[in-house]
Formats: structure tokens, C-alpha cells, sequence
């Protein structure tokens, strides 16, 4: 199940190599792709993954979202390309206007790094096809900022739209509605603060992370097809 | 010219602010009581270059729509001296 | 531009070392070569008091790559595999300011670890404070943690282990060691400038005012009321610019664009231009002038021994400079050239077009005075080790039982290690939460188990003693996840040298961790020596911490700590002496003392446990293995049910039953196996001669033991809510 | 009486601020050239009851020596409406 994937290094992203170990042994043939770049490579999905880009100065993600490869992220979201965000990938696409909201600090002030339990709230994403309603994935959680937010009127437009695809069982940082993930209103950007690629193997405690992963791979090789 | 210019980054109201309760919360513990409405934001300072203290305002303002102010939960006001 | 008397001392050099320092230059030094002198012959950076003690220790072995003397231990682990270890303290600048005196404290000995050509893979941190339950204390707590975890988790490290204990002594100079392990990338690099006309570059932070008098002020002087004067010395760190030094750094090395590279830390640009010259066998010619300030108007010799952070000096070969600065402008790095090499065996540094230093690198780096200093065995000490050690029988013993679990220094560090990154390259094995933590390294089987431990109840009432059981219970909790202990990195933190009974506590503990090291054939690869843990006069318990590392095979038959299925049977290995209470957990708790002598430790019987342990782990025959130490027996069990989650059913058999649950003998283990694997187990326990036996079966929702019951979720409750309760939330 | 607070804490000056050159050096990018000497600290707002504008102020700067503000490496402003 081959499919190009670009994974997008900023300066201070850390979990670039960890992406690209668990989306290799789903069969994924990896990019990276610096962020000066202002063009990607050929490429089916395309993966801000993780870390501290710019260090997380001023907010995470706002400095990041100016790096000259975001036009081309942007123009591969636009065109239909899959994205994902997880972590800091996440509060990047949500700085650059490409998944609605904000991340805030953990309602504890605390940074918090721990399994989780997330539900799938929707199996009609390419990133979620795989698992099944209602299914509980365990996946760990790594951040200081994943508290996510958005206005009332925001919120009602997502769950109408279907667009929540994770929720937190047990809430571990005072995110709105318990969300952990969500998609755009054309389903192809996920953003979600867990980390998939932490979870691929059973040597570090659960290959539940590869449902997602999966799941997109399946997705573009289908696509590929038709 | 140059200015120097004073950015205060807060939350919007409505937004909960995790730091601001925690030094609520804190406070009593330390002999203060009765303190309310404890918000943290942010205090930026700068210095810049403009030809006129309206173009200097200006300025500063585009520079926290697009990068110092998230304006889905953060509002800001600009001092210039 | 000469220096007046008065200002050496203020320095922190003694009038008999500015002499030297006279004679060696044959004139009045000038202010910024006093500076110099100052940084350089600190405590700190000199082991001017230790010296003589450390030289002591057993540094080779087949496996030692690098020993002592750079800026890491480097060892070969498998074929092809070599790592670095480290270890290193951050005592004084904690206390100062816990959050950025932490946070530094790692950004450190990340950089020690880069210096030698390794990617940082693991940090461990070794702590210290005063009780818990008071605010001072729990502040110190909070800010120190974040600082780690904000510095360690950004820079893209994970912190996968460590120790939290509290004591009163520790209440006014708290503890912060780091540890660090680094695999070599590409090529083992050592800090020797060899060849003159290469040229030394200065990559990452700007120069600011930090730290001014760092090292020989904060480093090498015990706290008193004027300390607070000296707080605008204090450094925030940059994890970012670290982040960028290490990528920028390791594709630099492997690229082979630089020769040598040093990090700056204590002592500032002073440091590595003195060492890797001296080394070298070369000489440097300094221009101040080039260095990139952060602030206006700082002397040169401010420039000379700042200690701002986040910065490597690299030696590059002229041709290669384009090339390098291509790599560090990528990665957004400023990089300015501030030297170039020569013959001379001298520094000479200028600024304005002014001489500001000449002086011989050797005499920076090599001739700082070594003192024997005086030593005495406490008076006390007779009259303490002849007290009762604390082993009275409690009045109840499941009450017993339950402080124990839940006090600060056995409870569970969940709230500390939550808040580390402990995950990151996918390689965390075995987290924290159990006795060493395992790390799978990249791309082959082979793994590494790291552990820092250091009783220092032990050590007060037995220095030698002390150390010698905290170098068994650290190779014992590798042995506990099937590794191999193979080397040693410590981190000494002693109070004054001053004083003759802190400097025979501190040879007495270099002794014991000799001897260990010896009969466990885990050489000294490293460490760090932090004199001055006092406060108003009183020294901190002489507190050695032994960093063990420990090689894996193959990483997928690590062992772990928790219990696993019911029925399963529970073998005691070793023997549990009733009298060793001295020191304990139990004692300190229950019986409110600390006193006698500590557990006796028979290094033959550890080392059987351990090498069985090490067999047992290659034929999957345990389900599960723990170590027994701090808080005894009933603890292991309790963390093993904890972890697993399910119960035990222990018969305590004939010694009185509160020594059976808590004495602290060491060369002890708790395994698990099958019903049908005990006779297997207990077999290769004979071949290893080490004592066992079946003491009881998992299972069940209770641990029990003897006329104990606790339910599990009674004993979790116990055991994760001592340190949420104390702690709060960190401030930003 | 009550009182509304508003705190600047501001890093000390020579104490780096590794946030504010971030900043600094990311500005020219966006457009921005010229932008000087970023530094960030916080601004922290409370209301507070007090019998006296002097004392609900000297009651803030003792907060801000005990707990809003990092004596060590940090300054503070306190002003009162
Ligand atoms: N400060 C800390 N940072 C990270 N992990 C910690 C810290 N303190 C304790 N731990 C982890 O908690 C577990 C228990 O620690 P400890 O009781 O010191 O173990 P042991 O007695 O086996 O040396 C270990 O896995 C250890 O790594
Ligand atoms: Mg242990």
C-alpha cells in the first residue's frame, strides 16, 4: 500500500523522523520537505507533524504558518490533497486558517504526556475509514497547548457538519467539547493533538495509531485506482 | 522616525484563561482574598521605523492581525509613545 | 588595564594562585586574564579538590571508548553501536531560580553529549529537595520540573527516568542532576585542535551577560544572605536555538566539515579555546571583536567568560567555511569566526585592537592548582552509626505499610514524568515507572537501559558504604530489565570542601563507588563533582549519583516491572537480612529515624543476582522482575501489583514479619513466572547460586501479605496522590 | 473599594528573551524590516478590594513580588484605575 507522503520539517519540529518510522512500516514512501521549500514534491499527503516549530514563541504554530511551504500546503488542501496535523501540525492548520479554532494551554498548566482514550466520533474521513463508529483508540497525548477552542456559533456548525472525528474519553486538558480531532468542512485536513505514529507498534503499547494512518494510505491507494 | 510601541495581547472575554485561575486560585493561600477577574495576557514591546505616528499605529496593527494577536480568542490594543 | 589586588578575590582566586598566576605570565595579569583564571581554576571547571580522589576510580575497559577528561564517556555497546553518557549537575542555579536553572542544567550536558558527535537520545534527571509538604519546597518542586520539561520536551529529547527525593538537608540547596545519553551518528568526535591556520567558529547565541561569575561565583560558593545580590546572573535558556545547534551541529560532523568541536558552558569562550588547543598541542589567536553581543557595551572580558547558552565552538578547516556556514544559515544559526589557530601554545585575545590576554593555554586548562585538602571522620558519626537504626515493629502494620507506599520518597513520580516528553523516537521500551528504562536505539535490536540512583540516607551514616550500595542498586535496576551493566557516569554533590569531614565523606564515597565499579566491572566513564551543597553552614548528606548504563541485546526481550497474569508464581531471589534498617524508608517513616549503619552489601551475592537475571531475561522465562531497595519488599510488590494492576497472595514465613516486608538488604529481586517455569527458575537460581524461593502467586484484587490486605485501588489511591496533592499546577 | 489592577511584567533588562528575538528575526520575513528590540512579558489584570488606592497598590506589588512576577529575572509595573 504505497503512497507519497511529504512531511514538512519546520525549525524545532521533533517528531518529523517518528512520522516518517511508523508511516514506512504501513508501506508510505516519505518526503521531507524543509519548510523554505515553496513547492512540494509529488505528493498524495502531506503531514505537519509534531515538535516546536520556531520554538513555540509567541503562540504555537503563529510563526510557523508563514513558512513559504505553507502556500503549498495550502494549495495541495485546496486541490483535494489529504493533510494531517498532529500536535503541532495541528496548531499550525488551525493558526493558518486551514482547520477552525485555537489551541490554549492545558487547563492544568501543565505539559502532559500520556496515553489516552479517544473515540472515532465519524468513520467518514479518509483518516478514520478503517475504524469503526464509536471505536476506542489508545493513543498518547504529548503537549502544553492542546486545550482547542472555538466560538458556539463554530462548534454548532461542526457537529452538524460531522466535522469532530476524535473525542477525548476522560477529558486530560480542557478541551471544548472534549474534541481531539477535527476535519475541514471538504473532510480532506485532519488535525488532532494525539500522536498516531507513537502508537504503530505493540513494543510501545498499542498499534491503534496505524488505524489512522492506515486508513489515509488506503485512502490515496483507492483513489489511485479509480 | 522611530517609535516604540506597547501591545497588550489579552483573551477575549468569554475565553477561559487557565492561568488567570490558577493565580485565583492561589491567592487566598497566600493571605489575599477577595480578588477577582485575574486574566494573563500578553506585553509586547517594540521598536520601528515609520514616517508618521499614524503610519507607525497602523503598522503595528496589521502586525497583530496577522501574527502577534490569534484573533479567534485573543484581542489587543496598541500604545505608541 | 592591570588588576589591583583586591579584585582577585572578589574573583574567587586566592592569593597564592594569583602568584601562580603571576609567575606563570611573569607580570601582573590584566583584568581579562584574571577573568579567565577565574573561570578556568574555579572549583567547578578545575576539580582543583577532587582531582586527587578521582583519579582513584577505574576508568577502562574493553568497551571504553572514551573514559573521563572530554565531554563524555563514550563506550561501544554492540558491534557498530557506540553511546555517550554523562551526567551533570545544576544545583546552585536551581535554587537561584528553579525553572531556568534547570532548564540550562539541561541544555548543558545535551551539549556535552553533542560535543562528541552523538545525537542526544535520553535524559534522566536525578533530584532533590526538602519536604514536599512545605510551599518553599513544592515551588521549587514545580519550577524545576517545568524547567526540565520545557527545555528537554522542545529540544525533542525525551526524559525517560530519573529519581525525587526529599530530605531536610536538601530544603535550602536542592539537587538537580541530568544525565544524558547520545548515540554517535556518524563519527566519534574529540575536542583537540590540532593543526594550525584552521579557524574557530562560534555558532548559535548571541553573547549577553550571562552568568558573569557564573561559574566561579554560583558554582563554587556556598549560599548565604548576600546570595540574592548575585541573582542577576541567572540564564534562560533557548531551547529552540538548542534544537537548531544539535541538527545544525550533527550535519556538520557528518558531513566531515568540522574537525573538532567543544560546547561553551562554565567558563564561557574561555573554555573550549584554552582546552582544545591544549589539547591540540596549538595556540589561538582571539578576536573579541567578532564575537555577536546581545547587548551593548560589555567588556571584553565579560565577552571572554560569559556563559550565555545555546553556543558550540567548532574548529574548520579554511577551505570548509563556506560550506559550514552554509549549513548553520539553513538552520537559522549565527555563526562568527573568532579565531584561527597557530603554533604559539598561547591564547591571545584582542579587542579594539588592544592585547587583552596572552597567557599559555595550558596553564587555562591544565595547571590550575590541585589542593589535598585536610580530612576528618566526623565525630558524630560513631555516636550515629551506634544508634538504633529504627527497626521497631509498628503498632499496625498495614498503617505501616500505606505510609510507606505514600511517602514522598517511595510514592509514584507520575506527576513528574507526565510532564516529559518520555516517548519521542519511538523508543521508550520500558517508560518511567519501573526500575531502569529501556531504549531501543535505532535501526537493530540492540537496546540500553539507563538508571540513576543515589540513597543518600546510606551515604550520611556511611560514605563508603553509601556509595557502594548505590553503584549495586543502579546496575541492579538494569540487571532488572535483562541488561547488561556495562559503564558508569556520577555526579558528586558534597558540601564544602573546606571543611576536613565533607572532603573524608567525599573520598570515602569516591572509594566505595571505586571498589564497586571494580567488582562489577562497570568502569567510570564520567561525571561531575558539585562541592559547596550548603546553606548557612550546613552540608547536604553526602550525595553521590551513579548513572548506569546497561546493554540490550536484543531490546524485545527486555523484562518489566508489572505482574501479569494470575496464578502466576512469585520467587523471592536473595536474602533478606532483618537487621538492615539503617537508613530505610521504613525507619525514616515509621520509626521517625535515621540512624545505625546502612544495609550491608555483599557484592558477590548482587552480582550472581545480577548475572542471573541478565540469563534469565535471554530465555523468557519471567514474566516479570523488580529489585527490591527503598522501602523493601512489601514496596516492590506493591509497585508490581500497581503497575499490573492486579493482586498477590505472599506468605511473609518466619522472620519477624515487618523486617521481611521492609528491610533494605540489597542483592534482592522479586520475579514472576508461570506455574510451570518455577522449577526452570529456581534451578538457574542455583546454577547462580543465588538463594530462592516461592514466597507467593498473583492474583486476585487485594495485595496481600501476612495479616495485611490493601485493595488495589485502595493502594494506588496511596500511592499516586502524595505528590498531586503537594504540587499544583506550574506557573509559566 | 474596589480596584482594577493592571500589571506589566516585563523581563529584566540584559536577561535574554529568547521569545522576543524569535519574533524579531521572523518579522522581515512577513514584510516587517527594521522591527527592534521585540521583548515579551505578560500583562496581568485583577480586581481587588482595598480601603485606599495606596493600599490596594502596595497590595499588588507584593502579589507581583510573591507571585505574579519572577523577582529574579523579571520587573514589574503596577497601574491602579
Ligand atoms: N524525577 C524523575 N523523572 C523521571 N522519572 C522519574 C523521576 N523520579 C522517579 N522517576 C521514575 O519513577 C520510577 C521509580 O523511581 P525510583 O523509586 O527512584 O526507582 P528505583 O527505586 O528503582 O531506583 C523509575 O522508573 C524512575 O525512572
Ligand atoms: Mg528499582
Amino acid at each position: 500500500m504505497s503512497g507519497r507522503v511529504s512531511i514538512v520539517v519546520f525549525p524545532g519540529s521533533n517528531c518529523e523522523q517518528d512520522c516518517e518510522r511508523s508511516l514506512q512500516l504501513l508501506g508510505a514512501d516519505t518526503t521531507r520537505v524543509w519548510h523554505s521549500e515553496t513547492e512540494l514534491p509529488p505528493t498524495d499527503i502531506v503531514v505537519l507533524p509534531g515538535g516546536f516549530a520556531h520554538g513555540d514563541y509567541l503562540r504555537t504554530g503563529a510563526l510557523a504558518r508563514f513558512s513559504p511551504i505553507m502556500a503549498a500546503v495550502r494549495d495541495h488542501a485546496e486541490s483535494g490533497g489529504l493533510v494531517i496535523g498532529i500536535c503541532n501540525g495541528f496548531q499550525i492548520l488551525c493558526e493558518a486558517g486551514l482547520l477552525p479554532g485555537a489551541l490554549r494551554k492545558n487547563a492544568q498548566l501543565k505539559f502532559l504526556c500520556k496515553w489516552v482514550d479517544l473515540r472515532v466520533e465519524t468513520v467518514d474521513t479518509p483518516f478514520t475509514s478503517q475504524a469503526i463508529p464509536g471505536e476506542v483508540l489508545r493513543i498518547p497525548i504529548n503537549h502544553f497547548e492542546g486545550n482547542w477552542y472555538c466560538s458556539a456559533a463554530e462548534l454548532e456548525r461542526l457537529r452538524a457538519n460531522d466535522q469532530i472525528v476524535f473525542r477525548y474519553v476522560g477529558n486530560p486538558n480542557g478541551s471544548l467539547d472534549d474534541v481531539a480531532g477535527i476535519v475541514n468542512d471538504k473532510r480532506n485536513v485532519l488535525g488532532l493533538m494525539p500522536h498516531p505514529e507513537r502508537a504503530c507498534e505493540t513494543m510501545l503499547g498499542s498499534e491503534d495509531g496505524a488505524k489512522i494512518f492506515g486508513s489515509m494510505l488506503a485512502h490515496v491507494a483507492s483513489a489511485l485506482k479509480v | 522616525m522611530s517609535f516604540a510601541a506597547r501591545v497588550n495581547v489579552t483573551l477575549k472575554d468569554g475565553v477561559a484563561d487557565p492561568q488567570g485561575q490558577t493565580i485565583e486560585r492561589a491567592l487566598p493561600a497566600l493571605g489575599y482574598s477577595g480578588v477577582r477577574n485575574v486574566r494573563v495576557g500578553k506585553r509586547i514591546t517594540l521598536e520601528l521605523d515609520a514616517t508618521s505616528p499614524s503610519e507607525a499605529r497602523a503598522l503595528v496593527e496589521e502586525m497583530c492581525e496577522r501574527l502577534l494577536a490569534n484573533p479567534v480568542i485573543e484581542a489587543y490594543e496598541v500604545e505608541l509613545t | 588595564m592591570s588588576a589591583s589586588r583586591a579584585v582577585h578575590q572578589e574573583l574567587g582566586l586566592t592569593d597564592s594562585e594569583l602568584a601562580q598566576i603571576e609567575e606563570i605570565l611573569g607580570r601582573e595579569p590584566t583584568y581579562t586574564e584574571l577573568a579567565m583564571f577565574s573561570v578556568m581554576w574555579s572549583e567547578h571547571c578545575s576539580y582543583k579538590s577532587s582531582r586527587v580522589h578521582l583519579r582513584r576510580l577505574p576508568t577502562s575497559g574493553e568497551s571504553v571508548l572514551v573514559g573521563p577528561g572530554e565531554g563524555a564517556g563514550v563506550i561501544g555497546i554492540a558491534p557498530g553501536v557506540s553511546v555517550a553518557w554523562k551526567i551533570e549537575s545544576h544545583n546552585h542555579p536551581s535554587f537561584v531560580e528553579p525553572a531556568s536553572g534547570a532548564a540550562t542544567g539541561v541544555g548543558g550536558i545535551v551539549r556535552d553529549i553533542l560535543s562528541m558527535g552523538a545525537r542526544p537520545v535520553a535524559l534522566l534527571d536525578s533530584l532533590r529537595f526538602g519536604p514536599v509538604d512545605e510551599a518553599r519546597n513544592a515551588y521549587l518542586v514545580e519550577g524545576v520540573v517545568h524547567g526540565i520539561s520545557s527545555y528537554g520536551n522542545s529540544i525533542g529529547v525525551p526524559t525517560v527516568g530519573g529519581e525525587a527525593l526529599f530530605e531536610d538537608c536538601y530544603s535550602e540547596n536542592p539537587l538537580v542532576n541530568v544525565a544524558c545519553l547520545g548515540v554517535i551518528e556518524t563519527k566519534l568526535m574529540h575536542g583537540r585542535a590540532e593543526r594550525p591556520g584552521d579557524l574557530a567558529i562560534l555558532i548559535g547565541s548571541a553573547t549577553g551577560r550571562d552568568g558573569i561569575g557564573g561559574a566561579s561565583v554560583l558554582a563554587s560558593a556556598e549560599f548565604d544572605e548576600t546570595s540574592a545580590s548575585k541573582r542577576p546572573s541567572v540564564q534562560v535558556g533557548d531551547p529552540f536555538t538548542e534544537k537548531l545547534l544539535i541538527e545544525a551541529t550533527l550535519e556538520l560532523i557528518a558531513r566531515g566539515l568540522v574537525v573538532a568541536c567543544q560546547d561553551l558552558g562554565a567558563g564561557g569562550i574561555s573554555c573550549p579555546t584554552s582546552e582544545m588547543t591544549s589539547k591540540g598541542g596549538t595556540g589561538i589567536v582571539v578576536d573579541i571583536d567578532n564575537v555577536h553581543r546581545r547587548e551593548p557595551g560589555m567588556e571584553p572580558f565579560e565577552v571572554m567568560i560569559s556563559e550565555s547558552q545555546e553556543r558550540m565552538l567548532l574548529i574548520v578547516r579554511p577551505e570548509d567555511v563556506d560550506a559550514v556556514a552554509e549549513v548553520t544559515s539553513r538552520w537559522g544559526l549565527d555563526a562568527r569566526q573568532i579565531g584561527r589557530l597557530d603554533d604559539s601554545g598561547r591564547l591571545r585575545a584582542s579587542a579594539n585592537g588592544e592585547i587583552e590576554a596572552d597567557v599559555p593555554v595550558d596553564a587555562l586548562a591544565e595547571a590550575a592548582p590541585i589542593y589535598e585538602r585536610p580530612m576528618a571522620r566526623p565525630g558524630w558519626l560513631d555516636r550515629l552509626n551506634a544508634e538504633e537504626p529504627g527497626a521497631d515493629a509498628p503498632a499496625d502494620l498495614k498503617e505501616a505499610f500505606l505510609a510507606v507506599l505514600g511517602s514522598p520518597g517511595i510514592c509514584s513520580k507520575r506527576w513528574i514524568w507526565e510532564q516529559y516528553d518520555h516517548m519521542i523516537f519511538l523508543g521508550t521500551v520500558r517508560p518511567p515507572g519501573g526500575d531502569a528504562a529501556v531504549i531501543r536505539l535505532r535501526g537493530g535490536p540492540v537496546g540500553v537501559a539507563v538508571s540513576v540512583d543515589g540513597p543518600a540516607r546510606y551515604c550520611y551514616l556511611d560514605p563508603y558504604e553509601g556509595a557502594r550500595l548505590a553503584v549495586a542498586e543502579a546496575a541492579r535496576n538494569v540487571a532488572c530489565v535483562g541488561a547488561k551493566p556495562v559503564a558508569v557516569t556520577n555526579c558528586l554533590n558534597f558540601g564544602s570542601p573546606e571543611k576536613p569531614e565533607v572532603m573524608w565523606q567525599f573520598a570515602e564515597a569516591v572509594r566505595g563507588i571505586s571498589d564497586a565499579c571494580r567488582e562489577l566491572d562497570t568502569p567510570v566513564v564520567g561525571g561531575n563533582v558539585s562541592f559547596y551543597n550548603e546553606t548557612n553552614g550546613r552540608p547536604i548528606y553526602p550525595t553521590p549519583v551513579i548513572g548506569m548504563l546497561g546493554a540490550l541485546p536484543d531490546v524485545s526481550l527486555a523484562l518489566g516491572h508489572r505482574f501479569q497474569s494470575a496464578e502466576d508464581e512469585i520467587v523471592l531471589l536473595g536474602t533478606t537480612d532483618p537487621a538492615d534498617f539503617g537508613g530505610s524508608e521504613f525507619a525514616k517513616i515509621v520509626n521517625k529515624t535515621i540512624a545505625g549503619r546502612p544495609p550491608h552489601l555483599d557484592l558477590a551475592a548482587e552480582i550472581a543476582l545480577q548475572r542471573m537475571l541478565e540469563r534469565a531475561a535471554t530465555t523468557s522465562l519471567l514474566r516479570s522482575a523488580h529489585d527490591i531497595s527503598s522501602g523493601g519488599l512489601a514496596i516492590t510488590l506493591a509497585e508490581s501489583a500497581l503497575a499490573g494492576n492486579i493482586g498477590f497472595t505472599v506468605d511473609v514465613g518466619d522472620d519477624p514479619e515487618h523486617a521481611f516486608l521492609f528491610a533494605e538488604t540489597p542483592a534482592r529481586a522479586i520475579v514472576s513466572c508461570a506455574p510451570g517455569d518455577t522449577t526452570v527458575v529456581l534451578a538457574l537460581a542455583e546454577e547462580f547460586s543465588v538463594a530462592a524461593r516461592v514466597i507467593g502467586t498473583v492474583g486476585g484484587d487485594q495485595l496481600s501479605f501476612g495479616s495485611v490486605a490493601v485493595s488495589l485501588s485502595d493502594a494506588q489511591n496511596v500511592y499516586e496522590q502524595t505528590l498531586p496533592a503537594s504540587l499544583s499546577a506550574t506557573m509559566d
